[in-house]
């Protein structure tokens, strides 16, 4: 019976993840920008990736294999968002400017 | 006879250059130490002449090369009838070679001599050979050593030269020769010098045998049968001693050696005879009589018509052995030692009046024979050996060969020789006539003398050498008739 | 179950690749390929749970941790022109 | 030393994690290996708060509930903006000013702006942060600075 | 305790230069580094004569590497075909340490030279890991470290033409062992196993299946470009002529050889001659291919102004020969095929030697630039001059040997047209040999060149010549020995294989 | 199963496109960062293919180290590539066509794909390896106990190899060469 | 890159951790995927990390490129000297049965001994490739 709660629970979950993603991918070809798409890529990176691993723990149980997803989303956590700083800094310096910066500053 | 004595025989020189290389600081000892090197050759190979006479036939084996093929030297009259006339002939040459290196101020004048010393080394190595393999290795090693002295003056014509004298004998040696000697192997088996030969029982037919005997005799391009002849007018660039002992002794001596050697040894008579298998060269040997006489007269250049005169004479000599009779054999190997002491003579003359003159073109030689007396003399009893008229060497080659043709009733050869004989007067005796009867056109200076004693005295003993032989013809027939065996 | 997921990111996966090959920047395909990296770690550890066999989560991981070192490496080389580049260099032997 | 020690415990605590054997001579190694990554780390100089936030510890859980409620929040937001296309967004840049926190606040300030879907810092220097955010309502929230006194929070405690 | 060592020689050639490469390392200074590299070499060499020793008396040796029986484990199989290999590489090596101190302090810089050494190692353990390995895949990752350390090596030349070199060979080596592993993959997955003896006796039953052809033909292109048999050949006269010269006497000597080796051992062992010579044309192929090798690279080598150029131009021909002779699929064919690989490796290791102390002398090995050295560099040339008559084959040199087995097997199988072309290239030989020999001692010195650099090279780089000289001069008065080793090799692998 | 084989053959898709967009291009930097995709992609279908040990490593050097490798090298070089001879891209194409000819003329008798009597399986090895390994080193991941133990000596290769790769790199950058390198270039 | 704050606290933060995981997968290659080779790579993507981030020079102080050459070499030696070790105790190369009274525990002992020298050669020579690639891009004006 919880096992039956977990599988759905975590079902859910990983079909959200994936509809994250597969909005975020469709994002990244819709946005205008560099700047926008970073936010679209986002989605997936947070968003998806934490659906979908958290239903991956639903299905895991407590144990070492949670344990280690635990971590997998703690790095990504990290390093995701530091290389999308790093990518988005780069950028700027570059002198990459949103396309839509003018209408948005007024 | 110790095996011994032979090895030490090969060896004596080619060690001995090692000495002359080492004395190339002081010339005068150099010299001194070819000089006898040469004659303490000369001593142990007459020594030899007893025991090869009493049919002693010392063989010794020193390691094999391959499988089943030995290094091997064994002597037998041929043989030493070959290291005899190049053992007598070296110390002179040598001798004759400080006087006109001298004459001459060449350069290079110990590699000169190590080259010398050398060549001699191959050409025991050749005479002592026990297999054809062996002498294979001796008849390469010739072919190198004797390459430094053709390119001697080291200038753009001599390395020309020189390219067309190695690229020659290179070739026909690698290309004909050495595939001779491996379809022989892979025949027969067995390389070794057999009385009575190695092919007559391994079923090569006539084809075969006509086939394989072309490919020896053009592999040895040495022996200059047309069209392997082209090295033999170029490598005349060299030093005159170098063509003597080159166009005398040596080289082409080893060449048709070699031819007469397998011939007998490797085909034997009967085969070779009942086979046919040399017989075109019957008709190639003639040919290139003819044609290189009938060159020799058109060169004005002397060392030139010299060498054709050489074309034509080896190719006595292969005539000889093409008759596959004993009687062609022995008229073959007479012939080696009467051309030998002939041609030498004449190329010692042609390299004399070099010396003393400068001159190298037989035009230029009208009235000179008052001038060098002694050696236009000697030119003419050389020449008149080389042409066959008693009481001279030559005429005893020469009367072998005919009767031995006659032997096979081969009358058209008899024509042939005739013919040749004539054409020998033309273009031999072309140049003491003029030298003694003609007045040069431009008046020959007084200053002329005769070359060097060094010079002249080695010619004036080959050319009594060349007397000599007419009476001592019959010990050498003997000598190689007792190898030949009974029969044929 | 995984399958889903499983579809979702592959296709995300798809898109995202468009985007790499569209470009139009530099900066635009390395977003693209970065999120592809993120994406493989999800797609690995749904094949691990997919083939039951959950130690793959270890190749997860390793990307998760190292995979964003290709990306600084990247960025770097585009501002530098170099990789070890820094303030303070000297020159001096390493072999 | 409080560094070491700490990250010491970091690392075992990882290892046992990752490692699920515990058999003696699998602990001995895993020991080892605490050891010697620790001894590296300091031979790198990056044993310091910056690396083993010790302080952070207790606030920590508290932190990364209120971030991932952002989290889902603005990711709900960003997702129905991304399906409508760009009529949807209106991008701006904005600046605020950083110059309250330590280095290492600056940078959990920075990643979690970049982490919550629709804002992104693009820029961080001389005490300010640039941030591009995919809507006005996105650049007025961080202008409004919830998030940097959460840090601050996180960083000093109580304030 | 000393059988259980001498039982261990098969593992130690490869494992002891393979070691000692990281002791040379950690030595790192240049004298200390040499030291090492010459014990090791000359410790190798005297274990492979032990080898080669107790192969022609006991038959092969086994040797089951940790101990897991074949096929489980890696196999080291020496038996009296790659037992000569063996000495061939072990005593190059040997004699290329005592050469390659002098020649090498001229042409790199003291801080790199203990690199050199460890470099020349890793060379070495390939190789002879390659020839003594009894294991499809093992062969590969020996092949993998020789030919890394090859392209570090040959881009240490002198001329900065090296590393374009290097490069060139780099790109086609790669494409060869790729083409390796291909091979032996698809032969594993035919029939599940790697070790050589056992793929012999599985493969028979999938020889008519397109994956185990396409296994052997990926194999033999993909050994083919290592042994630079034409076509493949393009990378070698580069490699060899910028090369530093003791690298170039070492890897000219046995690189290709080893590679040659390991073809025949696929094709004879693994695949078995019948298949590969009656089943599939491989022998038409390879014939034709030599054939063209044969007189093509002769003519290109004719065309040379670099010695170093020409002499490589050569071994493309000469590696002609000793794919003709196996492809001949005769006892007497391989046997001369073997015969040629030891000769040639002799010959050409003598050759680069002698003129990598001309190079060392004069630091350039154009024909034009070496004029006249007969005179200053007496030993030195007359070394080359006896090298090159061994190469174009002059009885009483180990050439004539190789090219008397050579002739008489390609004459016994009745292809008198390779023959004509064995000969031709052989003189061919004589015209480029030739032409150097004229250049040393036919052709006056450059005045202002002999002002500076009169005199020989270093004794060591002499005796090390001279050695491999003597054993040319040695094997062409007396070559029983060697012609009954190769034919009992030649033998055990016919045997074996078909 | 068949989800599976479908999985396969879209990752198999994927690997193709990418590797064509490497093909393409000519600017070197997108190549460095694709050819990290590219392992990335392989990585995934090694997992599929239950090689984990081949995906780990695959993971590991394509994901960081070899674009660093691959970016250091632009360091040293040109980040374009220079428009290459028409001759020579036809012999590349000749010789990767020819290579892909055969290797589709050998997958023609291959054994199907994860069929359980291929020679591979039915070979004792597999026995060995599989079942007899447990009693024998009794390591419960088998491929580290084929790659240290049963072919240990190759792994002793390969690790020589890399120290080779080392040296070599090291020979040849080694920093103290770049004066007399320059004066000489 | 030192300038860049999050960068640099975030690799502070994250090379600990992959450290540990390297030194994981090291010693874990019994039982999960992975084994010498990987860790010395993930290994040394740490310190390649470390080097991008504060810059070569800074990395080079901490490990300099002799002890990379001296460690480098120790790894072969390490596996070698197993192999040694196995022929000096009575076996074959690299028969790890002959290491302890029991052949399991030997094969045990063996493979992980080898491993890691693997692991220790591997990491070492990316690190010093690294090293000798990056760091020489800007300093030198190129010839191209």
């Amino acid at each position: 019976m919880l096992g039956l709660i977990a599988d759905i629970v975590s079902w859910l979950l990983i079909v959200t993840g994936a509809l994250a993603c597969v909005i975020s991918g469709y994002g990244m070809l819709r946005m205008p920008d560099l700047y926008s798409r970073i936010h679209a890529a986002s989605v997936a990176d947070t968003g998806g990736m934490l659906l979908i691993l958290i239903g991956l723990m639903f299905q895991a149980g407590l144990g070492l294999t949670t344990a280690k997803l635990v971590l997998i989303v703690v790095f990504l956590l990290i390093t995701s968002p530091t290389a999308t700083h790093a990518l988005a800094r780069a950028a700027r310096q570059d002198g990459v400017r949103p396309a839509s910066e003018k209408r948005a500053r007024r | 006879m110790s095996g011994a004595w032979l090895i030490a025989l090969v060896a004596w020189p080619g060690v001995m250059s090692l000495a002359i290389g080492a004395a190339g600081r002081w010339p005068n000892l150099r010299e001194a130490v070819s000089v006898i090197t040469g004659l303490v050759l000369l001593a142990g190979a007459i020594l030899l002449i007893g025991p090869i006479a009493a049919g002693e036939r010392p063989s010794v084996t020193l390691f094999s090369i391959l499988p089943g093929l030995d290094f091997t030297f064994t002597l037998e009259p041929l043989g030493l009838v070959f290291a005899l006339v190049a053992a007598t002939l070296w110390p002179l040459t040598t001798f004759y070679a400080a006087g006109y290196m001298r004459g001459n101020r060449e350069g290079h004048q110990t590699r000169f001599f190590i080259c010398f010393a050398l060549a001699i080394s191959a050409a025991i190595g050749i005479a002592l050979a026990g297999n054809l393999l062996t002498l294979f290795l001796f008849y390469e090693m010739m072919t190198l050593v004797t390459y430094p002295l053709v390119t001697h003056h080291g200038d753009a014509e001599s390395r020309v030269s020189g390219r067309i004298y190695l690229g020659v004998l290179l070739t026909t040696s690698i290309g004909l020769f050495l595939p001779a000697i491996v379809i022989t192997w892979m025949l027969a088996g067995t390389l070794t010098f057999t009385h009575g030969g190695i092919l007559a029982n391994t079923g090569l037919g006539p084809k075969g045998a006509m086939a394989l005997y072309a490919l020896f005799v053009f592999g040895i391009g040495k022996a200059a049968v047309m069209p392997m002849h082209r090295w033999l007018p170029s490598a005349m660039v060299a030093p005159t001693p170098v063509s003597a002992l080159l166009h005398a002794v040596a080289v082409v001596k080893a060449g048709v050696f070699s031819v007469l050697k397998i011939t007998v040894y490797i085909f034997g008579l009967d085969y070779a005879f009942k086979t046919g298998a040399s017989e075109p060269f019957l008709w190639l040997a003639s040919i290139t009589i003819i044609l290189a006489s009938v060159i020799a007269i058109y060169c004005d250049n002397l060392k030139k018509r010299l060498a054709y005169s050489t074309i034509g004479q080896l190719s006595y000599i292969v005539l000889g052995s093409a008759l596959a009779t004993k009687l062609g054999a022995v008229s073959g190997s007479l012939h080696i030692v009467t051309h030998a002491f002939g041609k030498i003579t004449l190329f010692f003359c042609a390299g004399a009046i070099y010396t003393a003159t400068h001159r190298k073109y037989v035009s230029q030689l009208n009235g000179m024979g008052r001038a060098m007396p002694l050696t236009f003399a000697a030119f003419t009893i050389a020449a008149l050996s080389l042409i066959g008229l008693p009481p001279m060497g030559g005429a005893w080659s020469k009367w072998y060969l005919m009767s031995g043709s006659a032997g096979v009733e081969e009358y058209a050869l008899l024509g042939v020789l005739a013919l040749s004989s004539l054409l020998n007067i033309v273009y031999l005796l072309d140049i003491p006539a003029r030298a003694f009867f003609l007045r040069g056109d431009n008046n020959v200076p007084t200053a002329i003398r005769e070359a060097p004693a060094a010079c002249v005295v080695p010619l004036c003993l080959t050319a009594a050498g060349c007397i000599a032989l007419f009476f001592a013809a019959h010990p050498i027939i003997d000598f190689v008739s007792s190898a030949l065996g009974e029969g044929a | 179950m995984f399958i889903a997921g499983l579809i979702g990111v592959a296709m995300t996966m798809l898109l995202v690749l468009v985007r790499v090959l569209a470009g139009p920047t530099v900066y635009d395909r390395i977003l693209a390929i970065n999120l592809f990296g993120t994406k493989t770690v999800l797609l690995i550890a749904l094949l691990g749970f997919f083939a039951g066999r959950p130690e793959f989560l270890d190749l997860a991981l390793t990307y998760a941790l190292i995979n964003f070192i290709g990306t600084i490496a990247v960025l770097k080389f585009m501002q530098y022109g170099d990789l070890g580049w820094d303030s303070d260099a000297r020159d001096d032997a390493d072999v | 030393m409080r560094y070491l020690l700490g990250l010491a415990t970091g690392l075992a605590v990882l290892w046992l994690l990752l490692s699920g054997h515990y058999a003696p001579l699998t602990m001995a190694l895993g020991a080892l290996s605490c050891v010697f990554v620790v001894w590296l780390c300091r031979r790198l100089g990056i044993v310091s708060h910056e690396s083993v936030p010790l302080h952070l510890l207790p606030r920590l859980p508290g932190y990364t509930l209120w971030l991932g409620l952002q989290i889902v929040r603005s990711n709900v937001d960003v997702a129905t903006r991304l399906l409508r296309g760009r009529a949807a967004i209106s991008p701006r840049t904005v600046i605020i000013d950083t110059r309250t926190h330590d280095p290492l606040g600056q940078a959990i300030l920075a990643n979690s702006i970049t982490l919550t879907p629709g804002t992104v810092t693009v820029g961080l220097e001389d005490n300010e942060a640039i941030v591009h955010a995919l809507t006005e309502d996105g650049a007025a929230d961080i202008e409004a600075g919830t998030m940097a006194r959460r840090v601050a929070r996180l960083e000093h405690g109580e304030s | 305790m000393i059988a259980h060592f001498v039982s261990q020689f098969p593992i130690l050639v490869v494992v002891v230069p393979l070691l000692t490469m990281p002791l040379v390392v950690l030595a790192h200074r240049a004298f200390a580094a040499w030291a090492l590299y010459l014990a090791c070499t000359w410790a190798v060499f005297a274990m492979a004569c032990a080898l080669f020793a107790r192969v022609a008396t006991h038959g092969p040796i086994d040797y089951a590497v940790g101990g897991w029986a074949p096929p489980f484990g890696i196999e080291l199989v020496i038996d009296s075909f790659n037992a000569v290999v063996l000495l061939l590489v072990a005593g190059m090596a040997a004699i290329n340490s005592i050469y390659a101190r002098a020649s090498l302090a001229r042409e790199i810089e003291p801080e790199r030279l203990y690199l050199v050494y460890a470099l020349m190692l890793a060379c070495l353990a390939g190789l002879i890991g390659i020839t003594v390995t009894g294991d499809a895949f093992n062969l590969f990752v020996f092949l993998e470290i020789s030919s890394l350390s090859s392209y570090a090596l040959i881009a240490m030349g002198p001329k900065r033409r090296a590393l374009l070199s290097s490069f060139q060979y780099l790109i086609m080596g790669t494409v060869g062992g790729t083409f390796l592993l291909i091979g032996v993959g698809l032969a594993y997955m035919m029939t599940g196993t790697l070790n050589m003896a056992d793929l012999a006796t599985r493969l028979p039953a999938v020889f008519d299946t397109r994956t185990c052809q396409a296994a052997l033909a990926f194999i033999v292109v993909g050994l083919s470009l290592k042994a630079a048999l034409f076509p493949a050949h393009i990378w070698l006269p580069n490699a060899y002529t910028y090369a530093p010269s003791s690298v170039t006497a070492f890897i000219a000597a046995t690189s290709t050889k080893v590679a040659v080796y390991a073809l025949i051992r696929f094709v004879f062992t693994v695949f078995g001659a019948s298949y590969a010579f009656e089943q599939l044309p491989l022998n038409q192929v390879l014939l034709g291919l030599s054939a063209i090798a044969m007189i093509a690279a002769s003519l290109a080598a004719i065309f040379q102004t670099d010695v170093k150029r020409l002499l490589a131009w050569s071994s493309v021909a000469q590696m002609g020969y000793i794919v003709t002779g196996f492809a001949l699929a005769s006892t007497a064919g391989l046997s001369a095929s073997l015969v040629h690989i030891v000769n040639h490796g002799l010959i050409k290791g003598a050759l680069f030697m002698a003129v990598g102390a001309m190079a060392w002398r004069t630091r350039t090995t154009s024909i034009n630039d070496l004029a006249g050295l007969g005179r200053t560099m007496p030993f030195t040339s007359a070394a080359f001059v006896v090298g090159g008559l061994s190469l174009i084959g002059v009885p009483a040199t180990a050439g004539f040997i190789s090219k008397w087995a050579l002739l008489s097997a390609i004459l016994a199988a009745g292809h008198y047209l390779i023959a004509a072309l064995v000969l031709i290239a052989s003189l061919l030989a004589v015209i480029y040999v030739g032409k150097v020999v004229e250049a040393l001692y036919f052709r006056p010195r450059d005045a202002e060149a002999s002002n500076h650099d009169a005199g020989e090279a270093p004794l060591a780089m002499q005796i090390a010549t001279w050695a491999l000289i003597a054993l040319n001069v040695a094997i062409g008065l007396h070559a029983s020995p060697e012609l009954t080793a190769t034919g009992r090799a030649a033998h055990a692998l016919i045997g074996g294989g078909a | 199963m068949t989800t599976e084989i479908l999985l396969n053959f879209g990752l198999l898709v994927f690997l193709v496109a990418v590797a064509l967009a490497l093909a393409g291009m000519r600017h070197l930097f997108p190549v460095a960062m694709l050819t990290g995709l590219y392992s990335l992609l392989s990585a995934s279908l090694f997992t599929l293919l239950n090689a984990p040990d081949v995906a780990l490593t695959e993971a590991a050097v394509g994901a960081g180290v070899t674009t660093v490798l691959f970016l250091a090298t632009f360091g040293l070089t040109r980040a374009r590539e220079k428009p290459v001879k028409a001759s020579r891209q036809v012999i590349g194409l000749v010789v990767t066509f020819a290579t892909g000819a055969m290797l589709v003329y050998a997958s023609l008798d291959m054994p199907h794909f994860g069929a359980k009597d291929t020679p591979v399986q039915t070979h004792p090895l597999r026995h060995e390896y599989l079942v007899a390994e447990q009693h024998e080193i009794d390591v419960p991941n088998t491929v580290t106990a084929v790659l240290a133990s049963y072919r240990g000596y190759d792994t002793l290769g390969e690790t020589a190899v890399v120290f080779t790769a080392g040296l070599g790199v090291l020979i040849l950058l080694g920093r103290s060469r770049r004066g007399k390198r320059s004066n000489k270039a | 890159m030192r300038e860049h704050t999050v960068l640099r606290v975030v690799a502070q933060l994250i090379i600990p951790p992959i450290l540990i995981f390297a030194l994981y997968v090291q010693f874990h290659g019994d039982y999960s995927p992975g084994g010498g080779f990987q860790a010395g790579v993930i290994g040394a993507s740490a310190i390649i990390l470390y080097g991008l981030i504060f810059g070569v020079e800074a990395a080079r102080r901490a490990i300099p490129p002799t002890a990379l050459r001296i460690t480098a070499s120790l790894g072969v030696l390490i596996y070698g000297g197993t192999g040694v070790a196995t022929m000096l105790a009575g076996g074959n190369f690299l028969d790890y049965d002959v290491l302890a009274h029991d052949p399991i525990h030997g094969q045990h002992y063996g493979l992980l001994i080898v491993e890691f020298g693997v692991g220790v050669t591997v990491a070492s020579i990316m690190i010093a490739i690294f090293y000798v690639f990056a760091g020489r891009g800007r300093v030198e004006d190129r010839d191209t």
